[in-house]
C-alpha cells in the first residue's frame, strides 16, 4: 500500500481481514511470507514492535478498560513520565491538542464506563494517534456508527491522510469503502481474490467479488400485518440504581405479522428495552401485554414460556455458553420446554437430535452439535441462536442485531426465515444498527433517543440519511 | 449501558471540569475526616456512659495496629495479585511461609534477615501461584488452595528438620528472634498522656488513639503503613501501576498496547508473595518473637476479607483490617469494652434511625428500630457478655458491617479470568 | 521457650543418674497429642520423661503424632500398631486419647497402656495419669496476690477447655484464699476446636498488655506456646508473669525469663517416668495415679530468687491442700 | 484417530501428574536425607493392612461430603469455604438431638441427620442470603461464620447448655446417641472385627454422589445451576433466576456440608465432644478441585488424600516426619489440574482445528470460483 493513502480491505466474514490486520500489527506470527516497511523487511514480535514502526490499529472489538478514565486508556503502554510518576499533567495536555487537532472530542477525565460507543471509537483512534503512528489499521470502525458519525470518522480519516498517514481500513459497509477509498483488496478465505479501483467498481461488483455470487438485500414482500395486537407496552419506564431514567414513557403496539424496527445510536435504551420486555430488567413504571395477557410482572422464564423469543444483542454475554456444547446451548432458554424438558428433567436425547435439525435448517457449520460453542465461528454461533430462538413457533421475536457478524450469504438466510415467521403470524421487535436491515424487513420503523421514542416512519419512504438524522437528534435542532 | 448520548456536537470544555473534580476530592476528604470525628465523638460518649476506658485507650488503639498490620499486609499482597487480575486465595499459605522462613534465619542472624528470608518464602509462594496461574492457565482459587496445603505442609516438614534441637526451638517453633526496634515520636508520647489521663470528652479519646499510634512504634509496623501508601502510588501514580492494573482491568487491551501481561501478572503476583511474607514476618518477629507453627491462625483470609472489604484500594484495606484490628484487640484486652459495644450499636441505630426516616424509608426504620432497642435492652439487662460472645465480636462486627454497608463493591474487571496472550481476538 | 539447658524436668524428684550402660529391653511406644514432640508444652514435657527413661533403663522407644482433623479411629489405629509392633507399655498423652485407648487396652490385655490426663476409663492394663493442676495453680494464685501490689492480678488461658478452666479455677481460689479483696481477670485467647489459642503468641501479648494496662501486675499464662507472648508483655509493662507446666524461668528466652515468677509445674515428665519405671521394675501401674501436692506432682518453681519472699506463705497452703483443710474447686 | 487420541490425553493427565507430584515428594526427600524408595515401599505397605484400609474407606467416606458440598457451589462458580462451619455446628446440634431423644431405629438416624442437613442449610443459606439480599462476597461471609460458628459450637458445648461432662475426663460432650440412633458399621468381608468395618454411611456416600451427578445433568435444575456458573448473563437472559440460584445453591451445599460429621457421629463417636474432627472443609476444596468437580473424579479424589492421610503413622515409624504427605498432596492438587489444563487446551485447539478443515473443505466444494477484477 502506499503512503497518504486509505486502503481499503474487504471480503466476507471470517475470510482472514482480522486475522491479517492482527499479524501486521506483531499479534499474530506469519507461517511464511514477509512485511515489509518502507521497503525493509521486518519481523514483529508483539505489538510493542509494531507500534515502535508506526503501526497502529483500531481493534474490530474495543479493546478499552471500563474502569479506567480517557487519559489512562489512551496513554497505556507509551506513558509520559515526570521522574518516576506518571505526568498526568502532561498526557492531558497532549490528548486535548490531538483531540483539537483532528476533532476527535473527548475529556481526558471522563471514566471510560460513561462514554457511548461513538466516544469509545474517538478514544481508540486517539490511541493510535497518541503513539504517532503513521500506519492506522482500521477493523470495521463504522460498524457501530450512525451515518452522521461516519461522515465525522472519515473526515478525520481524509485529514489524517493529508498528512501522509497510511491507512487501512476494513468494512463491510461497501459504499463507505467506496467513498473514503484509494485502494481496494478483496479477500477470501486468507487469500487476496481482487484487487479494485474505487472509482470504477461499484458496490454490486464489489460484493460479488466477495461473495462470488449474486447480492441479496431485505425486501419487504408486500404486507403481512394482522389487527391482532400481540404485544402491547404502554408508558413503560425503565431506571438505574440512582434512580436516572434509562427509558421513559415507551409505548407501542405489535400486531401479529408485523415487523416493528427501532433506530437508534447504540446507548439509547435498546438493551434497556429488551431487557425489560423480557423481564431481565426491573420495570419501573408501565404495562406489557402479551395478547391480552398482562404480563409486566411476570419472571423471564414464564414470558419465555409464553411464547417470546429473544435474540439478544450480545449473543457472547447473554445468548450462548462457549464452554459448553452446541447442544445445551439450543436448550439454552428453552430449557423448560419441549423438546428438551419432560416435567423437571432435561432430554438430553430429544435436545440433541433437535439441535441436528437447528444445524441443518439454519446452516450452522460444525461438524457435530457435540462441538463447543467456542469453537464455532461468530457468525455460525449467531445462526445458532437465531435458530434456536425460531424454534418452538413463538408468538413474539424480541431480536437484536440478529444478522449481526454474519456473513452476506447467512444474512439472506436469516432474514427469509423471519420474513416466513412473520408471514405466520410471529410479532417482531427488530433492533438493529443495520439501516438497511431496518428498512428492509420493517412494517414501522420508531426511533429511539435517550430512552424515548422521538419519531415514528414509514419504512417505505425513509433514506438511511434520514433515519440517521433522526437518531442522533439532527431533527430537533432543525 | 447508559443512555448518554454521542451527540457529534459542540466539544465539551475539558478544562472546566478539572477543578470541580479536585474539588469533589477535597470534599470527600473532609467528609471523611468529619465521619471519623463524628464516630470518635459517639465513641466517646460511649466511653463516658459506660466507663469502659478502653474503648478509646491508646493501649487499644496500639493493639488494635499490632493486629491489623499482618492482616493489612496480606491484603495488600491480595490487592496487589487481584489488581493484576489474579485472584490470591492463597495468601494463608505465603504468610505461613513467610512465618517460617522469619523464623528459621531470624533466630539465627538477627530480625533483619529474618525479615529478608521471610519475604524470599513468601515469593517463592508466590512464584508457584504465578507458574500455576500465569503460565499454565490454572483455575486461580485451585492454585491457591494448593499453596494453602503446601505452604503449611512445607513449613512444617522444613521446621521439623532445621528446627528440632535448636536452643529454645523445637519442631514446633524457632528459638527467639531478637527486638527489631521501634521509635517513639520525641515528647509526644507524655503530653498525650497527661491528656488521656484527663478522661475528658473526645479531647481525651483522641489523645488516647493519637498516643497509641505513636508511642514506641516498630519498624516493621512503619515498613507496612509506607507501604500501603507506597502501594497506592505506584500502583495509581506511576505508568508501572497504570500497566499493572490494565491487566487486571482489560489485559487484552493491554497487550494490543504492548504490554507484557505475563510479565506484570507475575511481578504482582510475586510482590504479592513478598507483601504475605512480610506479612508472615510482622507475626513472627513483631507481634510474637519466635516463629509458631499455626501461628498465622487464618490470618491471610482475613486479610482477604479486609481486601474485598476495602473495595480493592489501600485506603479501604486499611480501614478494613483497622476495624478487625480495633474489635480483635479490644476484645483481647477488655471484656467490658465490648459490652460497652452494645451501647455504640444502640447509638449508631439511633443515628441510623434519623437517616431513613428522613430519607422515608420505612421498613428500614423499623428494622433500625427494632435492631437498636434490642441492642440498648441487652445492654441495659446485663453487665458482661458471654466469652465465646466476646471473642466472636471482630468476625461479627466485619459481618454487620458488611451487610449494612452494602456498598456496590467492584472488584478489577478481569480478576480470576485466564488470560492466554492473544486470545482475545 | 528455651531448653538450652537440657531437659531438667522442673522440680523433678529423680535427679540421679545412672552412669552405668542401660540393658532394658523393653520397646515403649509413646503417643502423642497434635503437637508432638517439640511443642515446648505439653508434649515435650512427656517427652522428657521418655527420654529420661531412655537414658535410665535403655529402653528402645516408638514415638508417634496425632494429626489436625483425625478421628478416634486413626488414634485407636495408632495404638494398635504400636501394639502390633510389640510395643510396650504404650503411653498416650492427652485426653483425646480416652476413648481410643479404652478400647484398644481392652484389644490388647498383655499390654501395659497409660494415659495422661484423662481417668475416664477402668481397666487392669490401663494407668490413669491426672493431675491436680487446680492445686498447683491454687499455689501460684497465692504468690500471685501477695506478690501483687495493685491487688489486681491476671489469668490467661489458651483455650476454653475444662482442663484450663481447672487451671484457673485453682489459680483464681488461691489469690482469693491470700487477699479476699483481690480483683481477677480473665480470659481465652481462642474458643474450641480452635485450639490456636495455644499458638499465638500474638495474642498472648496482646491480651496481657490490656491486663497490665488495667492495673494487673502479675499475670498467670496457661497458654502452651502463646505464654512468650505474655512473657514480653511483661517484660515491656515489667511486670510479673507466670508460667506453666513446665519451669519456664529455665527456658524461656533469656530476655524475659526475670519477668516470671514463678511457674506452675505439672510434671507430665515424672508421670511418664514414673510408669515406664513401673513397668521396667515389673508391678506396672494401673488404675488412677492422681499427681498432686500431696505426692509432689504437681508445684510450683522457685528457680527465680524473686519469687523467694512468697514461698513461705505458699508452702503454708500446700500443707493445707495436702491435710485437706482445704479443698480447691476444679471449675472457675 | 481423534477419539483415541482423546482417550490417550485424558488419561495421561492424571496419570502423569500423579508422576510428577511423587517425583516432587522424592526430590524433598532425598534433599533431607531420606530414602523415597524406602518411604513409599512403607506407605504401600501399610495400605495393604485391612485395617488401614478401613481407615482410608472412612476417611474417604467423609471427604466424600465435603468435597460434594464444595462442589456444588463451585459448579455455579460460589465459593464455599463455610463448609467447615456449617458441618461442625451441624453435628454438634444433630448430636445433641439425637442425644436428647427415644426413637425407634429408623427413625431416630434419619431425625439425626434431617437436623443435620437442615443445620448445615441453614447455615450456608445466612451466606446465601448476604449475598442475595446484601451483596456480600460469599467469600467474606463463609470465613467469617466459620469463626462464629466456632464460637457457637463453644458456647452451647458448655456442660449446663447442651454438653455434660465426662466423669474422670477433661473432655466434654454431648448426650451419647443411644443405640437407636446409631448407624452400624459395614463389613467388606463378612464377619471381620469392627476394625475393618466401613461407615454405614457408605451408601448416604454413594446416593448422594449419585444425586449430584443426577440433579446437575439430568435436571432442569441442574442445567439452569450449571448455566448460572458458566454465564451468569447467558442464565440471566435464558430466563434463569439466578439469586433464587445462589440461595438454593448454597442451601444445597449447606445440606451437604451438614452431613460431613454424621459418618464419625453415627458410626463412631456417638457424641460430639472437644475432638471431634475439625477442618474438614477446607480439605473438601482440595479434594473437590482435584476431582474437578465431578462425582466420580471426587471418589478418586477422597481415596487418594484418605491413603496420604492414614500413612502418617507409617511415615513416622520408618523415621520420615508425616508432614511430607501435605507437600505431595499440595503438589498432587497443583499438577493435576495443571496437566488437565494443558489437556483441555490441546483438546480445545483440536475441536477448533477440526472444525476450520471442515468447514474449509464444505466451502471448498460449494464455494464459486475465485474471480480476479
Ligand atoms: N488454530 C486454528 N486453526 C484453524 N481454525 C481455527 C483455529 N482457531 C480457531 N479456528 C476457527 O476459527 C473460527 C472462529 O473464528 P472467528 O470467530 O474469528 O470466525 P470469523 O471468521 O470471524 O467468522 P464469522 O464471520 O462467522 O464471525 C472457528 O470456526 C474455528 O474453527
Ligand atoms: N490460527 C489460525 N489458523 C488457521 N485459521 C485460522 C486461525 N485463526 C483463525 N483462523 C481462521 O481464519 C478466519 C479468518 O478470521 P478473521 O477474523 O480474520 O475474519 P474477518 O475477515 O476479519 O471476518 P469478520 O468480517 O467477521 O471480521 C477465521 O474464520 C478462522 O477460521
Ligand atoms: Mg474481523
Ligand atoms: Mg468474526
Amino acid at each position: 500500500m502506499r503512503r497518504g493513502t486509505v486502503h481499503a480491505i474487504v471480503g466476507e466474514n471470517g475470510a482472514g481481514k482480522s486475522t491479517l490486520m492482527n499479524i501486521l500489527y506483531g499479534m499474530y506470527r506469519p507461517d511464511e511470507g514477509t512485511i515489509s516497511i518502507d521497503g525493509e523487511p521486518v519481523v514483529l514480535h508483539s505489538p510493542a514492535d509494531a507500534i515502535e514502526r508506526g503501526i497502529g490499529m483500531v481493534h474490530q472489538h474495543f479493546m478499552l478498560a471500563d474502569n479506567f478514565t480517557v487519559l489512562e486508556n489512551v496513554v497505556l503502554g507509551s506513558e509520559p513520565r515526570k521522574g518516576p510518576a506518571l505526568d498526568f499533567a502532561g498526557a492531558r495536555a497532549k490528548i486535548r491538542e490531538i483531540s483539537r487537532r483532528y476533532g476527535l472530542d473527548v475529556d481526558p477525565d471522563d471514566l471510560l464506563e460513561a462514554l457511548g460507543v461513538g466516544d469509545r471509537q474517538r478514544v481508540e483512534i486517539l490511541k493510535v494517534l497518541y503513539r504517532g503512528a503513521r500506519t492506522l489499521i482500521l477493523d470495521e470502525p463504522t460498524a457501530v456508527l450512525v451515518p452522521q458519525e461516519v461522515d465525522e470518522l472519515f473526515d478525520a480519516l481524509r485529514e489524517l491522510k493529508g498528512e501522509g498517514l497510511s491507512i487501512i481500513f476494513i468494512s463491510h459497509k461497501l459504499d463507505e469503502v467506496l467513498s473514503v477509498a484509494d485502494d481496494i483488496t478483496v479477500i477470501r478465505r486468507g487469500t487476496t481474490v481482487a484487487t479494485a479501483d474505487p472509482r470504477s467498481v461499484t458496490a454490486r461488483e464489489l460484493a460479488e467479488l466477495m461473495v462470488g455470487s449474486e447480492l441479496p438485500s431485505p425486501q419487504t414482500t408486500g404486507s403481512t400485518v394482522t389487527d391482532v395486537v400481540e404485544l402491547a407496552v404502554e408508558g413503560l419506564s425503565v431506571v438505574d440504581a440512582e434512580g436516572r431514567a434509562l427509558l421513559s414513557d415507551i409505548g407501542f403496539e405489535i400486531h401479529r405479522g408485523e415487523v416493528l424496527g427501532i433506530a437508534g445510536v447504540e446507548g439509547n435504551g435498546q438493551a434497556e428495552l429488551t431487557e425489560a420486555l423480557m423481564g431481565i430488567r426491573p420495570v419501573a413504571t408501565g404495562t406489557i401485554h402479551l395478547g391480552t395477557v398482562d404480563i409486566t410482572g411476570w419472571s423471564t422464564r414464564r414470558r419465555r414460556e409464553a411464547g417470546i423469543g429473544f435474540v439478544p444483542e450480545d449473543r457472547i454475554r447473554q445468548g450462548l455458553l462457549l464452554e459448553s456444547p452446541l447442544w445445551e446451548n439450543r436448550m439454552l432458554g428453552h430449557q423448560t420446554q419441549p423438546p428438551n424438558s419432560r416435567g423437571p428433567l432435561i432430554d438430553r436425547h430429544a435436545a440433541r437430535v433437535d439441535t441436528e435439525r437447528i444445524v441443518a435448517e439454519y446452516d450452522v457449520r460444525t461438524p457435530s452439535v457435540d462441538v463447543l460453542a467456542s469453537a464455532l465461528s461468530g457468525g455460525n454461533q449467531q445462526k445458532l441462536v437465531v435458530g434456536r430462538e425460531m424454534s418452538g413457533n413463538p408468538t413474539l421475536l424480541i431480536a437484536s442485531h440478529p444478522t449481526r457478524g454474519v456473513d452476506v450469504g447467512a444474512q439472506a438466510a436469516i432474514w427469509d426465515l423471519i420474513r416466513a415467521a412473520r408471514r405466520e403470524g410471529l410479532a417482531v421487535l427488530l433492533i438493529s444498527a443495520d439501516l438497511d436491515e431496518l428498512i428492509g424487513l420493517s412494517d414501522t420503523i420508531s426511533v429511539i433517543l435517550r430512552g424515548r421514542f422521538v419519531a415514528t416512519v414509514d419504512p417505505h419512504d425513509v433514506t438511511p440519511e434520514q433515519l440517521g438524522s433522526a437518531m442522533t437528534g439532527a431533527q430537533d435542532a432543525a | 449501558m447508559t443512555t448518554q448520548l454521542q451527540v457529534p456536537s459542540p466539544p465539551p470544555v475539558g478544562a472546566v471540569q478539572e477543578p470541580t473534580s479536585r474539588l469533589a476530592r477535597l470534599a470527600t476528604w473532609q467528609k471523611l475526616l468529619m465521619y471519623g470525628l463524628a464516630f470518635l465523638a459517639l465513641l466517646s460518649l460511649v466511653r463516658v456512659v459506660s466507663g469502659a476506658a478502653q474503648l478509646t485507650s491508646s493501649g487499644t488503639a496500639e493493639a488494635a495496629l499490632i493486629a491489623a498490620i499482618p492482616i493489612g499486609l496480606a491484603g495488600l499482597a491480595g490487592l496487589w495479585s487481584e489488581r493484576a487480575g489474579v485472584v490470591n486465595i492463597g495468601l494463608e499459605g505465603m504468610m505461613i511461609l513467610g512465618t517460617f522462613g522469619a523464623g528459621w534465619i531470624g533466630w539465627q542472624y538477627g530480625p533483619w534477615p529474618g525479615v529478608v528470608a521471610a519475604i524470599g518464602f513468601g515469593v517463592f509462594g508466590g512464584l508457584i501461584h504465578a507458574v500455576a496461574t500465569v503460565t499454565f492457565g490454572v483455575d486461580h482459587i485451585v492454585s491457591g488452595v494448593a499453596i494453602n496445603i503446601l505452604g503449611l505442609g512445607i513449613t512444617q516438614y522444613l521446621a521439623g528438620t532445621f528446627l528440632t534441637g535448636t536452643p529454645g526451638g523445637g519442631s514446633k517453633q524457632s528459638p527467639p528472634i531478637a527486638n527489631i526496634g521501634s521509635v517513639s515520636v520525641p515528647g509526644l508520647p507524655n503530653a498525650l498522656e497527661s491528656i488521656e489521663d484527663r478522661q475528658w470528652f473526645f479531647v481525651s479519646d483522641l489523645a488516647g488513639i493519637v498516643r497509641g499510634l505513636t508511642t514506641s512504634v516498630n519498624y516493621l509496623t512503619i515498613i507496612a503503613i509506607v507501604l500501603v501508601i507506597a502501594t497506592f502510588f505506584v500502583l495509581w501514580r506511576t505508568p508501572f501501576g497504570l500497566r499493572l492494573r490494565s491487566c487486571g482491568e482489560a489485559p487484552y487491551a493491554a497487550e494490543s498496547l504492548g504490554v507484557n501481561v505475563y510479565l506484570y501478572k507475575y511481578v504482582a503476583v510475586l510482590i504479592s508473595g513478598a507483601l504475605s511474607g512480610l506479612g508472615g514476618a510482622y507475626l513472627a518477629i513483631v507481634a510474637a518473637s519466635n516463629y509458631r507453627d499455626g501461628q498465622t491462625a487464618g490470618r491471610g483470609f482475613i486479610g482477604l476479607a479486609a481486601m474485598i472489604f476495602g473495595n480493592w484500594r489501600p485506603g479501604g484495606l486499611a480501614a478494613g483490617a483497622g476495624l478487625f484490628g480495633y474489635t480483635d484487640g479490644l476484645q483481647l484486652r477488655d471484656n467490658t469494652a465490648v459490652h460497652a459495644l452494645l451501647l455504640l450499636a444502640a447509638l449508631l441505630c439511633l443515628v441510623g434511625l434519623v437517616v431513613l426516616l428522613i430519607r422515608r424509608r420505612w421498613f428500614g426504620a423499623l428494622l433500625t428500630a427494632i435492631f437498636g432497642a434490642g441492642a440498648l435492652i441487652w445492654y441495659l439487662g446485663t453487665d458482661t457478655l458471654p466469652p465465646q460472645l466476646t471473642s466472636a465480636t471482630p468476625y461479627v462486627t466485619t459481618l454487620v458491617v458488611l451487610a449494612l454497608a452494602s456498598q456496590r463493591l467492584r472488584m478489577p474487571k478481569a480478576d480470576g479470568l485466564i488470560y492466554r496472550r492473544g486470545a482475545g481476538h | 521457650g528455651s531448653s538450652s539447658t537440657p531437659a531438667t524436668p522442673g522440680g523433678s524428684e529423680n535427679p540421679s543418674e545412672t552412669s552405668s550402660a542401660p540393658t532394658s529391653d523393653l520397646k515403649v511406644g509413646l503417643a502423642y497429642d497434635i503437637g508432638g514432640r517439640g511443642d515446648q508444652s505439653f508434649n515435650d514435657a512427656a517427652a522428657r520423661g521418655l527420654d529420661k527413661a531412655k537414658d535410665e533403663f535403655g529402653v528402645q522407644a516408638q514415638e508417634l503424632e496425632a494429626q489436625n482433623g483425625e478421628t478416634d479411629a486413626q488414634k485407636e489405629e495408632r495404638l494398635r500398631t504400636l501394639a502390633d509392633g510389640g510395643y510396650n507399655p504404650i503411653v498416650a498423652i492427652g485426653f483425646a486419647y480416652s476413648g481410643p485407648v479404652g478400647k484398644v487396652a481392652k484389644e490388647y490385655p498383655d499390654v501395659n497402656f497409660a494415659i495422661v490426663d484423662d481417668a475416664a476409663n477402668d481397666l487392669p492394663n490401663l494407668a490413669n495419669l491426672v493431675f491436680a493442676e487446680n492445686e498447683g495453680s491454687f499455689l501460684v494464685g497465692v504468690i500471685a496476690a501477695e506478690a501483687s501490689k495493685s491487688g489486681n492480678v491476671g489469668f490467661i488461658g489458651g483455650v476454653n477447655v475444662p482442663l484450663i478452666q481447672k487451671f484457673q479455677a485453682g489459680f483464681d481460689a488461691g489469690a482469693k484464699a491470700q487477699n479476699s479483696s483481690i480483683k481477677l481477670q480473665d480470659k481465652y485467647l481462642t474458643e474450641p476446636p480452635d485450639f490456636g489459642g495455644f499458638n499465638d503468641p500474638a495474642k498472648g501479648k496482646t491480651t496481657a498488655k490490656g491486663m497490665y494496662d488495667k492495673g494487673t501486675d502479675v499475670v498467670f499464662a496457661a497458654a502452651g506456646g502463646s505464654g512468650s507472648g505474655v512473657f514480653e508483655a511483661a517484660k515491656a509493662a515489667g511486670a510479673w508473669a507466670i508460667g506453666v507446666d513446665s519451669d519456664q524461668y529455665l527456658t524461656a528466652a533469656p530476655a524475659v525469663k526475670d519477668v516470671i515468677l514463678t511457674s506452675m509445674i505439672k510434671k507430665v515428665d515424672v508421670a511418664v517416668y514414673d510408669f515406664i519405671k513401673s513397668v521396667v521394675d515389673g508391678s506396672p501401674l494401673t488404675g488412677t495415679t492422681t499427681f498432686d501436692l500431696k505426692n509432689d506432682g504437681v508445684g510450683y518453681s522457685t528457680s527465680n530468687p524473686a519469687v523467694e519472699p512468697y514461698t513461705a506463705k505458699a508452702d503454708e497452703f500446700a500443707q493445707k491442700i495436702i491435710s485437706g483443710e482445704i479443698t480447691v474447686p476444679t471449675t472457675p | 484417530m481423534n477419539r483415541r487420541r482423546k482417550i490417550i490425553l485424558a488419561l495421561a493427565a492424571p496419570a502423569l501428574a500423579i508422576v510428577f507430584s511423587l517425583g516432587v515428594t522424592a526430590l524433598v526427600l532425598v534433599v533431607t536425607g531420606n530414602s523415597p524408595v524406602e518411604v513409599i515401599d512403607k506407605m504401600i505397605e501399610s495400605a495393604a493392612r485391612p485395617r488401614v484400609q478401613t481407615l482410608i474407606v472412612n476417611s474417604a467416606i467423609t471427604y466424600y461430603f465435603a468435597a460434594v458440598a464444595v462442589a456444588v457451589g463451585f459448579k455455579m462458580n460460589l465459593f464455599n469455604i463455610g463448609v467447615d462451619g456449617q458441618y461442625r455446628l451441624a453435628a454438634m446440634l444433630a448430636a445433641a438431638v439425637g442425644g436428647a431423644v427415644v426413637l425407634p431405629a429408623v427413625l431416630h438416624v434419619l431425625l439425626i441427620v434431617v437436623v443435620a442437613v437442615l443445620v448445615g442449610a441453614a447455615w450456608a443459606g445466612i451466606a446465601g442470603l448476604l449475598k442475595v439480599y446484601r451483596g456480600v462476597s460469599e467469600v467474606i461471609s463463609t470465613i467469617m461464620l466459620n469463626a462464629i460458628a466456632t464460637f457457637l459450637v463453644a458456647y452451647l458445648l458448655q456442660p449446663g447448655v447442651l454438653a455434660e461432662t465426662i466423669p474422670g475426663s477433661n473432655n466434654i460432650q454431648t448426650k451419647p446417641i443411644p443405640p437407636s440412633g446409631q448407624v452400624p458399621g459395614l463389613s467388606l468381608i463378612p464377619g471381620s472385627p469392627a476394625t475393618v468395618q466401613v461407615y454405614g454411611m457408605i451408601f448416604v456416600a454413594v446416593l448422594v454422589g449419585v444425586a449430584y451427578w443426577f440433579l446437575l445433568s439430568r435436571t432442569r435444575f441442574g442445567f439452569d445451576l450449571r448455566a448460572t456458573g458458566a454465564s451468569e448473563t447467558a442464565a440471566v437472559a435464558s430466563g434463569v433466576s439466578v439469586k433464587r440460584m445462589v440461595l438454593a445453591s448454597m442451601l444445597i451445599s449447606g445440606a451437604v456440608a451438614g452431613l460431613v460429621g454424621m459418618p464419625q457421629l453415627l458410626g463412631a463417636s456417638y457424641t460430639y465432644s472437644l475432638d471431634f474432627p475439625a477442618g474438614l472443609g477446607f480439605t473438601g476444596i482440595a479434594i473437590a478441585l482435584l476431582g474437578r468437580n465431578h462425582p466420580v473424579g471426587i471418589a478418586f479424589g477422597a481415596l487418594l488424600f484418605g491413603f496420604l492421610d492414614n500413612a502418617s503413622t507409617a511415615l513416622e515409624i520408618s523415621g520420615v516426619s508425616p508432614y511430607i504427605v501435605k507437600i505431595t498432596q499440595g503438589v498432587i492438587v497443583l499438577s493435576v489440574v495443571i496437566a488437565y489444563e494443558v489437556v483441555r487446551r490441546i483438546a480445545v485447539a483440536a475441536a477448533q482445528r477440526d472444525v476450520g478443515r471442515q468447514l474449509a473443505a464444505g466451502a471448498g466444494n460449494g464455494g464459486a470460483a475465485e474471480v480476479t477484477a
